[in-house]
């Protein structure tokens, strides 16, 4: 809802609108520093209270050409005094800083809504570039839109004549002047990023200076001309009280793992190969030698999985993360894992594919490879968070299920979620509990395949412990001893068992929750990164007093003990996945329901309207 | 983590026996792999290493089933990634030994990448190639060491592909330390097993190993008893190159070129021929050596490299206690606020 | 059944009676020759008319050390007047060369059943490595059977002692003596065999004489010794006339591929890296370069597949093959296919698993990773042999459908398939359709990625052809040009245009065909090599009138398209898979229906019996 | 199987152009690959191949990007396998002019077993490694060529790992063919480019790569123009090693090891220098060039090594006509019937 705060008296002064909700995309060329002034609008809206969540749109090359198509860059933040679980479908705002941004984004902008473009940039090389025939701020094709024209290369260039900078280092903080502009819309504090420029740039006096005065420039700009008939303001959203941070999930889940090995005691040991949208994780952890991590950059994805088993068998944390096409590549050294059980954990930050695909965009086409890439029964647990905060949760819970029962465990993630941020509520370390290592040490009752029979687990006996010395391998083991054996009743036994063990992991996955209807009318279910959309589309549909109910999957193998029980209570099942069914042909097969699903696999996460729509096709 | 260490005094009584493992051996009888089993076993009590910090770490191939028959801690995983799995245990755990045992076909086929990287890391490794210029374990397939033209189940018409030279791949490979020796000559074989466990980096230490089943004899023509000394050459560290049943031929440096020259009475003195330095930082010579082949050359056997270079793994952990002298230890509660936070009452 | 033919006046005069069908297990040290006894008592009752089958039983190990368990090496032959589609559940004779040989193998003889002994082995030592405490031919453990035992060593040294051989090489022909002993015992001509010893040691006459020699002496032994009080007979299969021989699936499927090559008149290029039990296909291919075809051993498994794939991209037949380790190697490769589209056949002979597993053990357990093991949505069809003979049939149909389709294929068969014989029809080469390439020649009309609209397979559009340059690669394509494109409706669309192409070739797959009734009833389903033991079995229990129908899937992706609707007709259906119920999951998912599992994963294949008993215990 | 030949007359009239496809390039402005791609597209008209019979394989990174923006056959595939494609491709059509583009990731990192194979089996292809030092495509972590100590985003505290030197490994790996070039002289890059189409084997070509995003100067202080001439050495085939703006240095042989003197009046007479002979079998000295590194010696570029082996993919073609010649042409009917048959009536 939108409420008149302030009648303007004189008609030169804006008036100021409450607004529940905002969502404004920066559009721009690579090089114009798009990502940096959503960061910082981002932050500004945290701190002043705002639940927010984000989206960055990356091109895929590295630098197309400037000006170019390909070369836009995107960030997308909504900020809100509602709790929100998405970056939002469409943005009310959308600021182009060239005309090849306008091109690529204006589709998603709702007639009516707000557009702020960098006229200058509007130049016949930059149209062409964009392969615009004519002009559109000239042509009347953009009628549809509250277009405003500023000339932010020329008053930025202005604002700096005197900051003693280069041309081009002036034009670099056309930015902060844009990003002014939208402070000033949206009544934000200057503070946060004021205090941001000086500490990145306290080295350089005079840059911190020129983008300072940049910015505040910018929101100076929309305070004294008329250009703006009015701003807003989006009041503070009732949130879990606490101390909060913004993340990704890469972050998130970088951080998850971290805590794990605290609380395990353990050192980490991540062995990967970059790749994206995995190789933030590498980045961050490589950061984190102060806490004993130790990072290995692998020659390939193979070398990095293999030394993430090494370090395994000698004690320690071995994690190794990857994309789609790594975790094809991991598949055999996974399957040892399987074989010698011992504790390993993959994490995969899904990818567009087949193949090399869409590297920088987001699906959920990698369930079916996690579940059976790798030859011969090899079952392996599956976590996959729902939120780029729960990355931390589920990077600590896929330690939990692998150090427990000795299994590999894959993590399951995507593009959108180690991307997009959201605000994180700093949990207290002191209350999470312990992970026990629990290793070997008695020679006397030491089998190295004999099993807990709580958990059909194995001993961790891992060197350097003195009468222990046992060998292990990819052969077929015999129960108990874990000698070589071909023997073909061992063989049944230990498939079994292999399988048992993993299955049995179903004792600590929480039943599944619903929020909705206990059993009647129609369930939304999901997994992963659509997590904020269903739920989105979910409260919206019950406001509208339809009978939906949702809810989500966080433990993909072992699945939830009641789920299948819960599915049947429904009259229908909807299966929202960005893949052609993966999940659904799971859980088709395993409980004989016949869920409906609404795919799309077109690298973007659902909007919440799509999700909307085929509710309401399920229920009208 | 585990503690690592016991008494000395348990290290001291270690025997050869202590390093045989229960499992029963299953090679062909005559096969190679059982010599360099046993000079294994026999050098390791003399490494005065505690047997549970030993790992002995394999592929897969006849030779890769070594680490059963060793009483320590052992790994068989998967063909060509022991040396991935090596470097993982060995820079999360610098205080183990580990061992590496590869075939030509584990290590140089489906591993040469593996090989490559961590001789260049210098991971503090024993790599122990068990060169038998054939596929055992699959029945006696081609390997990458097999020589041009070779007839086998898969190369019916020969082969075409040019064999790598183990030696000169490691060299290539930034190797600190490079060695041969043979299957058939014990004392040497330990000799060499001995050097390689005490050179700090990754030690590469090819074995002419015999597979009497698929490709019997392929050394015999210099490796043989009567014929070692006339056509193998022993390299010593600062010794001049002589060899020979009469050690009267010797290699001279002509350029940049080797020469077999006649030494002594006769021939030419002690003092033109080459003598050998396997410090050298330049590998160009050790380059060199490895391409000496029967019948124009004798086989060189012997140190041909070993030279000192930081390792992987101890510049990893240098890094984590420099880490932690220059910002302290990690504080979970301080990373979890970086950045902006705010206060939501 | 069993009839007396001749009543023997003499009690010295052993009688001649008829079975049926017989079954003999040969079982020595890896040393002793037991394969080719084995082989050659095949030939020799294939050529006499019977039905037959094998199963060769290989020690994992190249050579354990003599006498010992390990080291233990079978093979199993069995043949019959009827038609038969299995080497049979358990011998009916076993011929036992050592202790550890009838340690290993004695457990599946039935109580009643001949057992021939090499007396001469039986000594300490041997016992000893047998891990026998007393002797079995002495303390009367073997009273069960109908024991015989014969100084094998002793009695062909004696027969060799004029060949001028060394003592050794004398040993060497101990099989020989055994196998004459079988020829008598079931009254077979040596015609066969001794041809057979010419052409093989025809260069060295002195070992090709002592080998007749040892052959004739155990006949003559069996005939004059009266220790047989009776010798078989079993008559001439009713088998479709015309010309055969005897072939392992491994055989057949090199033909099966080099025929393809013949059918499309393209070359054959096989890339692999040798693995068991795959090998034996590129010792095959590797002789048959008389036909053009080219044969690379790679580097490794991924080298092999990209070998197999630059070889497709210029437009000769670019084949792959390997087991189950070298297919999760291969899945990113195999990704790659996918996306560019262009006819591909990978081969996994399946072997024992998870990880090395049992290298030389057969197992099913590889189909969800041909169907899943690769990153975001990348189908491939699959199809499977269902006996060794049919491995030439489906190695041609795989090639069919991949050059017609422009895919990646898979064929699945297994280790059972790939070294288990039986009788071939030579097929006639001129009846066998074509299969056209195809290429694309004409610059006006060429878009790489335009689509037939009856099968929507993009050109193939090789180098060398002019005007037709043009780039392909990992990255989503666009429709029509191929282009690099990362567009959301284009990456959504051309998802779905691969899933259609795949679930099209459909219309090329013929209906799935149900052996007994119509519908009601129990319905086993089967795929790959359990269709011998299953149609054995649904015989059986058919012949006892229970109402059991069988049905074989050999096309698994795309599936008949009737296959729904069939499986839906029956009142139970039961599917067993040497897995753990890896088709039935695919079924159960798509259709909706209860499937019931048998699954073993033994390493074995499924006995007969076991098949009937599960079928007794749905429909009893 | 397809023709691969057009009337010549249409093979003349190419030109740059000709071989300039409809995509837009997409690299960062100012980098390096231009200029590769420049001199590439350029020499193509000389080389007087039909421009359908060229193709470019590539496997994932910035420079694996190349085949896009030429107007051949091209197949931009996945990370590290490029050679293997290229393998399967020229070994199944000879006839072809096969390209490999890719870099030091692509190649060394990921793909170094298939190059390590790919120049053992002296595959007729053409290599063009682009080396940059870094991962471009994925924003800047190190490469296997990366100079230890390197802080990047994946190594914030400095690598640890000792770099591998691109033409060590070839040599090391019996490469036929090894040459090196600097993306910004581009008349000698061109040279090389044209010497790599023509030899006959698996040419491997190092061309140094700036990346001005992630790895700005990383070769300036030899390469930039105003010190190169001072900086670098020219190998050329029979001449001595001479280099430095007035021509007055040079590389001198003693003992195994190369020093550099002063040349001329007050320094040694040329004769003392170091011929360069590109065409030794004995790739000893290629080797030692190899190593030769800026400061301590000037950087060789041109061709170290240019010998002759049969290729691979002769050789397999060979092999099939012999069998052909020797036993026939191959027959179904004949395979069928193999072994003993029956027949049943
Ligand atoms: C991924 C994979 N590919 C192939 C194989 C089959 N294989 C096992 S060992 C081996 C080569 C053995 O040769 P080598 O390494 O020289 O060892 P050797 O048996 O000669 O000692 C091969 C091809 C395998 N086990 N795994
Ligand atoms: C299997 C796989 N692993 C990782 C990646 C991510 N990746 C793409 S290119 C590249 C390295 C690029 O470096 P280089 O080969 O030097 O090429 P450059 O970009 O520097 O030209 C990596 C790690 C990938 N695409 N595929
Ligand atoms: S096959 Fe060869 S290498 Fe393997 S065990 Fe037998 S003799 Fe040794
Ligand atoms: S990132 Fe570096 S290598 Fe890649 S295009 Fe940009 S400048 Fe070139
Ligand atoms: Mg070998
Ligand atoms: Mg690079």
């Amino acid at each position: 809802m939108t409420t008149l705060i302030k009648e303007s008296e004189q008609p030169d002064h804006p008036e100021l609108l409450e607004l529940d909700r905002v969502t404004i995309r920066f559009a721009g060329d690579s090089g114009d520093g798009m990502q940096l002034a959503g960061t910082q609008f981002t932050k500004t809206s945290a701190v002043a209270g705002n639940d927010i969540s984000t989206f960055p749109d990356i091109p895929a090359e590295i630098r197309a050409p400037q000006g170019s198509l390909p070369g836009v860059s995107g960030f997308q933040v909504s900020f809100s005094s509602q709790e929100i679980y998405t970056p939002g479908d469409a943005p009310d705002v959308l600021v182009a800083m060239n005309p090849a941004a306008l091109k690529t984004n204006i589709g998603d902008l709702p007639r009516g809504g707000i557009l702020v473009v960098n006229q200058d940039e509007f130049n016949d090389t930059n149209l062409r570039k964009a392969a615009y025939a004519t002009n559109p701020l000239e042509d009347g094709s953009l009628s549809a839109y509250r277009l405003f024209k500023v000339p932010i290369s020329t008053l930025n260039a202005r604002a700096l004549k005197d900051s003693g900078l280069t041309a081009v280092q002036i034009d670099r903080c056309k930015n902060m002047f844009a990003l002014g502009i939208m402070f000033w819309l949206y009544s934000r504090s200057l503070d946060t990023t004021l205090r941001w420029i000086d500490e990145k740039f306290g080295k350089n006096p005079g840059v911190a200076e020129a983008n300072k005065t940049s910015v505040k420039s910018g929101y100076y700009f929309g305070e004294t001309t008329e250009m703006f008939a009015t701003h807003y303001h989006v009041p503070k959203a009732k949130q879990q009280p606490g101390l909060y941070r913004n993340i990704t999930g890469n972050e998130a889940t970088a951080l998850g793992f971290l805590t794990a090995s605290k609380l395990a005691g353990l050192q980490l040991f991540y062995g990967s190969y970059p790749i994206t949208p995995a190789s933030d994780v590498l980045h961050e952890l490589s950061r984190f030698k102060r806490f004993g991590v130790k990072t290995f950059q692998a020659e390939d994805e193979i070398a990095a999985v293999g030394s993430a088993i090494g370090a395994a068998f000698g004690g320690s944390m071995g994690l190794t993360g990857t994309s789609g096409p790594g975790l094809a590549l991991k598949s055999e050294a996974i399957g040892l894992a399987v074989m010698v059980e011992l504790p390993l954990v993959i994490m995969n930050v899904q990818r567009g594919g087949p193949s090399t695909g869409l590297p920088t965009k987001t699906e959920q086409a990698d369930l079916l490879q996690a579940m059976f890439g790798r030859n011969g029964e090899s079952p392996v647990p599956i976590v996959a968070p729902a939120t780029a905060s729960d990355c931390f949760n589920m990077a600590i819970e896929a330690w939990r299920i692998a150090i427990k029962y000795r299994t590999p465990v894959i993590f399951l993630s995507d593009g959108y979620l180690g991307m997009g941020s959201e605000p994180w509520l700093i949990p207290d370390v002191g209350s999470l509990p312990k992970i026990e290592a629990n290793f070997a040490h008695d020679p006397a009752t030491f089998q190295p395949y004999a099993r807990d029979p709580q958990t059909l687990a194995r001993p961790w006996a891992v060197p350097g412990t003195p009468d222990l010395e046992h060998r292990i391998g990819g052969l077929e083991k015999a129960d108990i001893t874990g000698n070589v054996n071909y023997e073909p009743v061992n063989h049944n036994k230990m498939v079994h068992l292999r399988a048992a063990k993993i299955a049995g992991i179903v004792q600590d996955v929480p039943d599944i929750e619903v929020t909705g209807e206990a059993s009647g009318g129609l369930l939304v279910l999901g997994w992963g990164s659509t997590y904020g959309v269903i739920t989105t589309a979910v409260q919206r549909a019950r406001a509208e007093g339809k009978k939906v109910s949702g809810a989500h999957i966080r433990h993909l193998n072992p699945l939830p003990a009641n789920l299948g029980d819960v599915l049947k209570r429904y009259d229908t099942v909807l299966m929202p996945e960005m893949n052609l069914g993966q999940m659904r042909l799971l859980l088709r097969g395993r409980y004989l329901v016949d869920i409906i699903g609404l795919n799309k696999v077109s690298g973007r996460p659902f909007t919440i309207a799509e999700v909307e729509d085929k509710i309401a096709e399920l229920t009208g | 983590m585990v503690t690592a260490n016991r008494n000395d005094s348990s290290v001291q009584v270690l025997s050869r026996k202590d390093f045989v493992s229960d499992q029963e051996v299953r090679w062909c009888p005559g096969c190679g792999d059982y010599s360099i089993l046993a000079q294994t076993q026999k050098v390791m009590p003399d490494l005065g290493i505690p047997r549970e910090n030993i790992v002995f770490i394999s592929g897969i191939g006849c030779s890769s089933r070594l680490p059963y028959y060793m009483n320590t801690y052992g790994f068989h995983s998967i063909h060509g990634r022991a040396p991935t799995i090596a470097t993982g245990l060995k820079a999360s755990r610098p205080e183990l030994s580990v061992w590496v045992v590869t075939g030509d076909g584990d290590a140089l086929s489906i591993g040469g990448n593996h090989i490559l990287h961590v001789l260049r890391r210098n991971v503090d490794l024993q790599i122990v190639l068990h060169n038998n210029e054939i596929y055992g374990l699959t029945k006696g397939q081609y390997s990458p060491t097999s020589e041009l033209g070779k007839r086998t189940k898969s190369s019916p018409y020969g082969t075409i592909d040019a064999p790598l030279h183990p030696l000169s791949v490691a060299i290539g490979a930034e190797a600190t330390f490079v060695a041969r020796a043979i299957d058939t000559d014990a004392h040497h074989l330990a000799t060499m097993l001995e050097r390689t466990a005490q050179h700090r980096g990754t030690s590469f230490l090819e074995v002419y190993q015999n597979c009497n089943i698929f490709n019997d004899g392929a050394f015999a023509g210099f490796a043989a008893k009567e014929v070692r000394a006339d056509r193998t050459i022993t390299l010593e560290h600062g010794k001049p190159m002589i060899f020979g049943k009469e050690r009267d031929k010797g290699l001279r440096l002509n350029g940049l070129h080797l020469e077999v020259v006649q030494v002594g009475v006769d021939g030419v003195p002690e003092g033109d021929l080459l003598v050998h330095d396997e410090t050298l930082e330049d590998p160009s010579i050790a380059f060199l050596l490895s391409r000496l082949a029967y019948p124009d050359y004798p086989v060189p056997i012997g140190v041909f490299r070993a030279v000192q270079r930081p390792t992987y793994d101890t510049m990893m952990t240098e890094q984590i206690e420099q880490a932690i002298a220059a910002e302290g230890p990690g504080d979970l509660r301080e990373i979890f606020h970086e950045g902006d936070t705010w206060t939501v009452e």
